[in-house]
C-alpha cells in the first residue's frame, strides 16, 4: 500500500513537467512580445536588449524553459508580473487562501445539497419530485453562469438591498459568490449522484439486502450509499481542485481579489508569467487532488486495495474503472 | 395448513407502452419441510414469483394485479411493510442466481452475515458474529476468512456466503433462485449437496427454481412446470418424471441428453417462448405443440387434475388423446 | 454495457447483421423515450433555424440603424434591437450558426483527435499505450477552461482559432472513453478471427474496433456540444471568442450584460438560446445514453 | 400524466426566469436621439450644506475600473486619477479661468526668443523631509521621458539643452519660442530618493512614491485598492485648509459591478459609461441616492491615418472613400449614447476657434465610386487596427467593421487592454489607422490641444499626419507666440484644409460622465474634482475645505 501511494505521488512530478512544457509551449508560440508590452511607449533598442536580457527572453526555448523550471523548483518564483512588476508566488499567497474559501464552502454547499437531492431523486425515481429536481437541475446547468451571478447582484445586491454587490467584508457578502458558484454545481452533481444511485439500487446485492429484512433506510445508508459515493469520489476531487481554482466569471463579477481576476487581468494584458503561474498552480492542485483520489480509492474499495496489497497493480486497470465512471 | 400458499397471482410489468404479463394467475402450494422444484425456460415468470413472495419486485415497473400469498395462513400481499421485513430473512429467505453480484463488494463477508443475524435475532454485535462464524463454517468455510471481502472468494465461495445468509436465521422457507446456475459442474454438485444437507438440518422448506430438471430429480419433492406466466403441469417427482402430460413437459424431457435412455439425437422444443406483452388467446403452448388443434387455439386451457396431486394445462391430455 | 458485452463468436457478417438491428432497438428506445424527443426536437427545430437563417429573418445580422436603437420586441422586430439598432432575431439565428458550427468543428475534432489517439493506445497497448495515457493524463491534470484560455490567448480571436481552443482539451477524456473500449473489445473473437486470418492493423481498427466505439462516443459528443457552447460563451466573456461585431451568442449576451438593468431582451434571448440549446443536447445525449445502455431503464 | 409533469416543470422555470429578469427592467429605454441639455444645478438628492454633517466627505470612496501605477509611465498606465494629489505638478491649464498654473514653479517666462526661464519655489519638502531644488525638477523633466510618460500624456519634448541656473532656477534653451513647453505636467520628484531606488524603481515608484504633494499613499494593495491620506503638512498650503482626509480608491474588473456600486451607493464617485448612463441626464436619478453630471472634454474622436506606416493614405481618394463611407452621426451615437455631440471639424462646435467647415452627406455609392477611383475594388483593400477594449473604442470598431463590410473593405480589428494596446501601438506598421482623442482634454479648446498627437512624430506611429501643408500650418499653431490674428488664421485654415481633403475624419464631440454619490458629494464639488476635462485627476487646488462649506 505504502508503496503504490509512494509510487503515486512519484507520479505528479513527469505529470507537472509535462504541464509545464505544455505550458510554457504555448505561451512562448504565442505571438507578441513581452518586451514590447512593458516597455511600451518608453522603447529604445538598448532598453529593448537591457529588459530582455532582465527577464531572461534573450536564452532561446530551451534556455528560458530550463530557467524557468529551475528557479520555480530551486526557489518556488514563478517570476514577477510584466503588469505589477510584483512577485507572482505572493499575489498567489494572498489570492489563492481567498479562491479557496469561496470554493471550499462552495464545494460543501454542493455537497449538502447536491448529494441527498440527487439520492432522493433516484430512490423516488419517476415521482413528480424526481422530474422537478432533474428538470431544474438540467437548467441550472444551462444557465451561464455570469447570467446568473448578474442576475443575482441586480436583484439581491441593487433592487432589494439585502447584499452587497461586490467584496468579501462581511458574513453577508460571502453568500452571492458562494451561491454563484454552487447552483451549477450542485446541478452537475445532483445528476451525477442520481444516476449512479439509480445503478447502485439495481443492483442484486441491494436486492440481497432487501430480503434479508433490512430497513429500506438502512439499506440506503449502509449498502447502496457508500458504493454510490465511490465514484463520486473522483468527481468530487475534480470538482474541489477546478472550484479552488478560483471562477473567472464569478470573481469578476463579484470583484473578489482571488486567482479568477488574477488570470483575467493577466491574459486581458498579456502578462504570460502570470498565465503561466496560474496554470501550473491549478494544475498541481488537480494533480495533487487526483492523487488524493486515487489513495482515498484505494481506502474505500477494497477490491482496488487488494490489488495493491498483493503489489500486482496494473494501472491500467484503475484508469479503465475511472474511463467507466466517468 | 400448507406453510406457502399461492393463489390466482397476478404479475405484470407495465412499460411506457406496453404490459407485460410476467404471471398469471398462478396457483402453488409448499408444505413445511419439502422442496418444490419450479422448471421452465428463461422468462417463464419463475423469478418473478419468488420475488412476488418476498414482496421484493421493483414497483414501478412491476406490479401484483391480484391474488393471495398466504403463509402460515396470513396474507403476505396485505401485511405491513414492516411485518414484511420481519418476514424477510427470518421466515422466507432467498439465494439469488448471481452469486458474483448478489454480495455487497465493500462489506466484509462475516459482516454480511452478522448482519441478518443481529436484525432478526435480537442480539448482540459479538453473538451476532459468533453465529455469523458458525455458519461460515457450516457453508464449509474457514471463520478467519469472515474478514475478507466477497471479490476475495471465487464463485462457489461466494455462493456458499448467499446461502449462510440465507440460512442464518433458519427461515421455514428457503427460495433459491437458479442458485448453481453461474457456477462450475462440480461446484454445482457440492452446493447442491451441501444445500440438501442443511435443508434437512433445518428443516427448512423449499422453492427450488430451476430450468435444470436434473437438479429437481436430485432435490425435490413436487414439481412444477411454468409457461408464460402459468403453470401447465404439477405433481410429485415420480408422476413427473415418469408419466409427464403436457406436451411441454415431454419436450423438456426430450431436450435434455441421457445417458441410460437410448435416444437418437435430441428433440429441441421448436419456436420461442410467446411474447409476454402480446399472449396468444387460447392455449399459450400453442405455437410450439405439435399436437395444437383449433379447439387449444380458441379456449383457455383449465389447469385441472387428471390423478389424485397431479395437474396438467392441456384439454387434450386431460382427455387422455396424447 | 451492450457494445461490449457480447462475447459470442461472431463471423464478420453477423456482427454486421447484429449491429443493425441492435441500432433498430437503439433508435426505438430513443425514440420512446419522451425527454429525449423533446431534446431532438429542440437540436433539430434549433439546426433548422440556424441553417436556414435567411428564410426565417430578412434582416441583416449586420445592419445598425441609429433611429432603431433598443426597440422592444415588436411585430416588426420579433426579439427587438440591439444598442447598435441591429435586429436581435435575426443576429440570434446568424449568430447561433456561429456558436453551433464552433461547438461542432470543436466536437469534430476532439473526436478525431481522441479516436487516433485512444485507439492506437488501447490497440496497440505496451509503450505507444503508455505515452498516450501519460500525455492525456497531463492535459487532463489542466481544467478544460483554462487550458482553452491559454490556447485560445496564443492563437488569438477568430472562428477556428476558438474551434480548436476549445477541442483541444476535449481530446483527453474522449481518447480515454475509446481506449477502454477498444481494450475490451480487441481480444473478442472476431477480431482475434480477423487477425488470424491476417488483417493489417489499419483495416482491422477502421473495420472492426471503431463501429464499435461509436456508440459512446456518440454520446460523447452529443453531451461535450452543450459544454462546448458554454465554454464558447465564456470565452466570449473574457474577450478571447469570436470578435465583434460577428454577432455570436455568447459575445451578444456578454455585451447585453451592460443593459441587464435596462433593457432585459440584449440578456434575455441570447441566454434563452444558450440555454435551450444546451438543454436540447443534453437531454438528447442522456437519452441516448439510456438508449445505448439499457441497464439504467428498465 | 408523466409527460405532462415534466412540461410544467420546464414552463414553471421558464416563468421563474422571465419573471426575475423582467422585474430587473424599467419602462425607460436607453436610446433615443434627441441630444439632452446637461443637467444643471445640483440634484434635488443634495443635503443644502448648511446642514451638512461635518463629517461628510471626510472620505471619499472612488471607483476605477484600473487601479493603475504611480510613476509607471503611461503604459503599463500612469495612475491617472492619483499622481495630482500625491505630487505638485509643473503646469496645468485652471478650468475656470483658463489660465496656467503651476505648483512649483513660483514664475516663469521666455527671457529671450529661446531661453524659458522656470523659477522654483524656494521652500518645497517631500514627505520623506527631502528639499526640492532645480536639480529635482531637471530629474523630474527626464524622468518623465525615461518613463515614457510623453507619449500620450500630451507632452511635447520640444526643447534642446537644459540649463540650472541657480539652486531653484531651471533654463530650457529652445530653437523658437513655443507654446507648448509651458504645457508640459510634469510631476516633481526627489532625485536623491529616485536614484536610491535603483532596480527597485518598480517596487516602490509603482505603489508608494515620494512626492510633494499634500496627499501620500499609504496603502496599496495591487489590483484591488489603495488609500490616500492627507499628510501632516504641506509646504505650499495650511493643511487644514483641505477638507476630504481620506481617498479610497477601488478597483473593479467588471464596470457593471462598479456602477451598481455606485447605485447602491458604496461608491462615491467613479466614470460611468455615456452610452449607459446618459438617460439619468434626461430623467434623473429617480430617486435614487446617486447623480451624473456630463462634461465636454474640449476635444473631439477622430479617426487618424497611419501616413508613415501606410503610404496608401497619400491617395486622397482612398481618404475620401472613407469619409463618405462612414455615416459619422451614427456612429457617434453608437459611441456616446445620449451625449452625442456632432464634430465636423477637429474642435468641437462649441469652441471658440470653431468653424463652419461644411459637413458630408453619408453616401456608400459614392464611397465605393471613391474607392475603385483610389484603385481598389471590393474586397481588394484589407485594413489592420488593434483598439483598446475599453466601452468607447468597442462601440467604434462594432460601429465601423459595418461600414467597411457595406463598403468593402476586409477590417481585422484586435482588441487588447489599455497597456497591451499601447505597446502595440508604438510598433511602427502594426496599424492602418485608429481612433485617437486627446486623452488630457483641453480647456482652451484649441486646435493645438485637440490633435496634437497628428503632429507629433514618435511614440505612436500611426498618429503622425505625413502631409507637409498640414504640418505647416500646425506649426503656425504651435510657435506662433505673438500674433493672435495669425494663430486665428491658421487655426480657421487647418480646419477648414483637413475637411477638405480628409486629412482626418472627426467623429464627435468627446464627453465624459461622472456619476457621484449625492449624498456624500455636491455637484459642485464633483466639477471640482474634474480639473482634467477627461479623466477626474483629484486635484488639490479644487478640493480645499471651502469647498465644503
Amino acid at each position: 500500500m505504502l508503496r503504490y501511494i509512494l509510487k503515486r505521488v512519484l507520479w505528479v512530478i513527469p505529470v507537472m513537467l509535462g504541464v509545464v512544457i505544455i505550458v510554457f509551449t504555448i505561451t512562448y508560440l504565442t505571438p507578441g512580445d513581452p518586451v514590447m508590452t512593458i516597455l511600451g511607449s518608453g522603447y529604445t533598442p538598448e532598453r529593448y536588449a537591457a529588459k530582455a536580457a532582465e527577464l531572461g527572453l534573450d536564452k532561446g526555448y530551451f534556455g528560458q524553459l530550463v530557467a524557468y523550471i529551475w528557479n520555480i523548483i530551486t526557489r518556488l518564483d514563478f517570476g514577477k508580473s510584466y503588469n505589477s512588476n510584483i512577485p507572482i508566488v505572493q499575489e498567489f499567497a494572498a489570492r489563492y487562501p481567498i479562491s479557496v474559501s469561496i470554493g471550499l464552502l462552495s464545494c460543501m454547499l454542493i455537497a449538502i445539497i447536491g448529494l441527498p437531492l440527487g439520492i432522493l431523486s433516484a430512490v423516488k425515481q419517476y415521482s413528480v419530485l424526481d422530474y422537478s429536481l432533474t428538470t431544474l437541475a438540467l437548467i441550472f446547468a444551462a444557465i451561464p453562469s455570469f447570467v446568473l451571478s448578474i442576475l443575482g447582484l441586480v436583484i439581491f445586491g441593487v433592487k432589494l438591498g439585502w447584499l452587497p454587490v461586490s467584496g468579501l467584508d462581511s458574513f453577508k457578502s460571502w453568500i452571492l459568490p458562494v451561491l454563484a458558484n454552487t447552483l451549477p454545481g450542485v446541478a452537475g452533481i445532483m445528476r451525477m449522484t442520481r444516476t449512479t444511485m439509480l445503478e447502485v439500487i439495481r443492483q442484486d446485492y441491494i436486492r440481497t439486502a432487501r430480503s434479508k429484512g433490512l430497513k429500506e433506510s438502512v439499506i440506503l445508508r449502509k449498502h447502496a450509499l457508500k458504493n454510490c459515493l465511490i465514484p463520486l469520489v473522483t468527481i468530487f476531487g475534480g470538482m474541489i481542485a477546478h472550484t479552488t481554482a478560483g471562477s473567472i466569471i464569478v470573481e469578476n463579477i463579484f470583484n473578489i481579489r482571488g486567482m479568477g481576476t488574477y488570470l483575467y487581468s493577466a491574459i486581458l494584458a498579456r502578462d504570460y508569467p502570470v498565465i503561466n503561474g496560474c496554470v501550473l498552480l491549478i494544475a498541481f492542485v488537480v494533480c495533487v487532488m487526483n492523487l488524493l483520489v486515487d489513495i482515498t480509492y484505494a481506502f474505500i474499495d477494497p477490491r482496488i486495495r487488494s490489488q495493491y496489497e498483493k503489489k500486482r497493480v496494473t494501472r491500467k486497470k484503475i484508469t479503465t474503472t475511472k474511463a467507466e465512471v466517468a | 395448513m400448507s406453510l406457502l400458499e399461492i393463489k390466482h397471482l397476478s404479475v405484470q410489468f407495465e412499460t411506457r407502452d406496453s404490459v407485460i404479463k410476467a404471471v398469471n394467475d398462478l396457483d402453488l402450494t409448499i408444505e413445511a419441510g419439502q422442496t418444490l422444484g419450479l422448471v421452465g425456460e428463461t422468462g417463464a415468470g419463475k423469478t418473478t414469483t419468488a420475488l412476488s413472495i418476498l414482496r421484493l419486485i421493483q414497483e414501478p415497473p412491476g406490479r401484483i394485479k391480484g391474488g393471495e400469498i398466504l403463509f402460515e395462513g396470513k396474507d403476505l400481499l396485505k401485511v405491513s411493510n414492516e411485518e414484511m421485513r420481519a418476514i424477510r430473512g427470518n421466515e422466507i429467505s432467498m439465494i439469488f442466481q448471481d452469486p458474483m453480484t448478489a454480495l455487497n463488494p465493500i462489506i466484509r463477508v462475516g459482516e454480511q452475515i452478522a448482519e441478518v443475524i443481529r436484525l432478526h435475532e435480537n442480539c448482540s454485535k459479538g453473538e451476532a458474529m459468533e453465529k455469523a462464524l458458525y455458519m461460515l463454517e457450516t457453508v464449509g468455510i474457514r471463520p478467519e476468512r469472515s474478514m475478507d471481502y466477497p471479490h476475495q472468494f471465487s464463485g462457489g465461495m461466494k455462493q456458499r456466503v448467499v446461502i449462510a445468509i440465507a440460512l442464518a436465521c433458519s427461515p421455514k422457507l428457503l427460495i433459491a433462485d437458479e442458485p448453481t446456475t453461474a457456477l462450475d459442474v462440480t461446484i454445482q454438485a457440492q452446493v447442491l449437496e451441501m444445500m440438501n444437507k442443511l435443508k434437512q438440518q433445518f428443516n427448512t422448506a423449499m422453492l427450488m427454481i430451476t430450468h435444470d430438471l436434473g437438479i429437481v430429480a436430485e432435490t425435490c419433492d413436487h414439481v412444477a412446470i411454468m409457461y408464460a406466466g402459468e403453470l401447465v403441469e404439477y405433481g410429485t417427482i415420480e408422476r413427473i418424471f415418469h408419466n409427464p402430460r403436457h406436451p411441454y413437459t415431454n419436450g423438456l424431457f426430450g431436450a435434455i441428453p441421457s445417458l441410460d435412455k437410448d435416444v437418437d439425437r435430441l428433440r429441441p422444443i421448436p419456436g420461442l417462448m410467446p411474447d409476454p406483452a402480446a399472449l396468444p388467446k387460447g392455449c399459450k403452448f400453442q405455437e410450439r405443440c405439435e399436437y395444437a388443434c383449433d379447439k387449444c387455439r380458441e379456449n383457455a386451457q383449465m389447469f385441472t387434475e387428471i390423478e389424485p396431486g397431479h395437474f396438467v394445462r392441456c384439454e387434450r391430455a386431460v382427455r387422455g388423446e396424447i | 454495457m451492450f457494445w461490449k458485452s457480447k462475447r459470442e463468436t461472431v463471423k464478420s457478417l453477423e456482427e454486421m447483421t447484429r449491429r443493425r438491428s441492435q441500432w433498430r432497438d437503439v433508435m426505438g428506445r430513443l425514440f420512446r423515450n419522451k425527454t429525449g424527443f423533446v431534446g431532438l426536437c429542440i437540436c433539430a427545430i434549433l439546426i433548422i433555424l440556424v441553417v436556414f437563417a435567411p428564410v426565417f429573418t430578412s434582416y441583416n445580422p449586420l445592419k445598425q440603424s441609429v433611429p432603431e436603437r433598443f426597440l422592444y420586441p415588436s411585430s416588426e422586430h420579433i426579439f427587438g434591437t440591439d444598442d447598435f439598432g441591429r435586429d436581435l432575431w435575426a443576429r440570434i439565428l446568424y449568430g447561433g450558426r456561429i456558436s453551433l458550427l464552433i461547438a461542432f468543428i470543436a466536437v469534430i475534432i476532439s473526436t478525431v483527435g481522441a479516436i487516433i489517439l485512444g485507439s492506437c493506445a488501447g490497440y496497440f497497448g505496451g509503450a505507444v499505450d503508455q505515452i498516450i495515457t501519460r500525455v492525456m493524463d497531463v492535459m487532463m491534470s489542466i481544467p478544460g477552461l483554462l487550458l482553452a484560455i491559454a490556447i485560445s490567448s496564443a492563437l488569438g480571436a477568430g472562428l477556428v482559432n476558438t474551434a480548436l481552443a476549445i477541442a483541444i482539451p476535449g481530446i483527453a477524456p474522449g481518447a480515454r472513453i475509446i481506449r477502454s473500449t477498444v481494450m475490451s473489445i480487441k481480444d473478442c473473437e472476431y477480431v482475434e478471427a480477423a487477425k488470424a486470418s491476417g488483417s493489417k492493423n489499419f483495416r482491422l481498427i477502421m473495420i472492426h474496433i471503431i463501429p464499435n466505439c461509436i456508440a459512446p462516443l456518440i454520446v460523447n459528443a452529443t453531451l461535450s456540444i452543450g459544454g462546448n457552447i458554454m465554454a464558447i460563451s465564456g470565452l466570449s466573456f473574457i474577450g478571447l471568442g469570436v470578435q465583434a461585431p460577428t454577432p455570436e451568442w455568447g459575445a451578444i449576451l456578454s455585451t447585453g450584460k451592460t443593459y441587464l438593468r435596462d433593457f432585459w431582451p440584449l440578456v434575455f434571448f441570447p441566454a434563452l438560446f444558450i440555454m435551450l440549446t444546451i438543454l436540447g443536447f443534453n437531454l438528447f445525449g442522456d437519452a441516448l445514453r439510456d438508449a445505448l445502455d439499457p441497464r439504467l431503464k428498465d | 400524466m408523466k409527460k405532462f409533469n415534466k412540461v410544467l416543470c420546464i414552463l414553471l422555470a421558464l416563468v421563474t426566469i422571465i419573471s426575475l429578469t423582467a422585474c430587473s427592467t424599467k419602462t425607460t429605454n436607453p436610446g433615443t436621439t434627441n441630444v439632452p441639455a446637461p443637467n444643471t444645478g445640483t440634484s434635488s438628492g443634495d443635503t443644502p450644506s448648511g446642514v451638512a454633517d461635518p463629517d461628510r466627505g471626510k472620505v471619499i470612496r472612488i471607483g476605477v475600473t484600473d487601479l493603475g501605477r504611480f510613476l509607471a509611465g503611461i503604459a503599463p498606465s500612469e495612475n491617472q486619477s492619483a499622481c495630482d494629489i500625491v505630487f505638485d505638478t509643473s503646469f496645468k491649464v485652471n478650468p475656470t479661468t483658463k489660465e496656467i498654473e503651476s505648483d512649483y514653479f513660483k514664475e516663469w517666462y521666455w527671457e529671450d526668443d529661446n531661453h524659458f526661464v522656470c523659477k522654483m519655489y524656494d521652500n518645497i519638502y517631500f514627505s520623506n523631509g527631502d528639499h526640492a531644488t532645480a536639480e529635482d525638477a531637471l530629474f523630474s523633466y527626464y524622468s518623465h521621458i525615461e518613463r515614457g510618460s510623453n507619449y500620450l500624456n500630451e507632452t511635447f519634448i520640444d526643447w534642446d539643452k537644459t540649463e540650472i541656473r541657480d539652486d531653484y532656477t531651471l533654463v530650457f534653451y529652445c530653437e523658437k519660442k513655443n507654446r507648448a513647453i509651458s504645457r508640459m505636467p510634469i510631476y516633481l520628484l526627489d532625485k536623491k530618493w529616485a536614484e536610491s531606488l535603483a532596480d527597485g524603481w518598480a517596487d516602490q515608484a509603482w505603489y508608494y512614491p515620494v512626492g510633494s504633494g499634500p496627499y501620500e499613499c499609504v496603502e496599496y494593495v495591487y489590483d484591488d485598492h489603495m488609500v490616500l491620506k492627507l499628510r501632516d503638512s504641506y509646504w505650499k498650503r495650511d493643511i487644514s485648509e483641505y477638507h476630504v482626509q481620506e481617498y479610497q480608491i477601488k478597483a473593479y474588473s467588471d464596470m457593471s459591478t462598479m456602477y451598481m456600486e455606485l447605485e447602491s451607493g458604496n461608491i462615491d464617485l467613479c466614470e460611468v459609461s455615456s452610452a449607459d448612463y446618459s438617460r439619468f441626464l434626461k430623467n434623473g436619478s429617480e430617486g435614487k441616492p446617486f447623480n451624473v453630471i456630463l462634461r465636454s472634454t474640449g476635444v473631439v474622436y477622430y479617426i487618424n491615418f497611419a501616413w508613415l506606416d501606410n503610404p496608401i493614405w497619400k491617395n486622397e481618394d482612398l481618404r475620401m472613400a472613407l469619409a463618405y463611407g462612414i455615416d459619422f452621426e451614427s456612429l457617434g451615437i453608437l459611441m456616446k449614447g445620449d451625449t452625442y455631440m456632432p464634430a465636423n471639424s477637429i474642435i468641437p462646435s462649441d469652441s471658440p476657434f470653431y468653424v463652419d467647415v461644411g459637413k458630408r452627406e453619408y453616401n456608400p455609392e459614392l464611397a465605393r465610386e471613391y474607392l475603385a477611383k483610389a484603385g481598389y475594388g471590393p474586397g481588394q483593400l484589407t485594413l489592420k487596427a488593434t483598439l483598446m477594449d475599453t466601452p468607447i473604442y468597442k462601440s467604434f470598431g462594432q460601429g465601423i467593421a459595418y461600414y467597411f463590410e457595406e463598403m468593402g473593405i476586409n477590417l481585422d480589428i484586435q482588441y487588447a487592454d489599455v497597456s497591451a494596446a499601447i505597446a502595440n501601438w508604438v510598433v511602427p506598421g502594426n496599424n492602418d489607422f485608429g481612433m485617437m482623442y486627446s486623452i488630457s482634454g483641453s480647456d482652451t479648446m484649441s486646435v493645438l490641444d485637440s490633435i496634437q498627437q497628428a503632429a507629433q512624430q514618435g511614440g505612436v506611429s500611426w498618429t503622425y499626419v505625413d502631409d507637409d501643408h498640414f504640418q505647416e500650418l500646425y506649426g503656425v499653431l504651435k510657435y506662433q507666440w505673438e500674433d493672435d490674428e495669425a494663430v486665428k488664421k491658421a487655426s480657421t485654415e487647418i480646419q477648414q484644409y483637413t475637411f477638405d481633403h480628409a486629412i482626418i475624419l472627426p467623429i464627435c464631440a468627446s464627453t465624459t460622465m461622472i456619476g457621484y454619490n449625492t449624498n456624500v458629494l455636491t455637484e459642485e464639488q464633483v466639477r471640482g474634482f474634474l480639473y482634467n476635462p477627461t479623466i477626474y485627476k483629484l486635484s488639490h487646488a479644487s478640493i480645499t475645505a471651502e469647498a465644503w462649506n
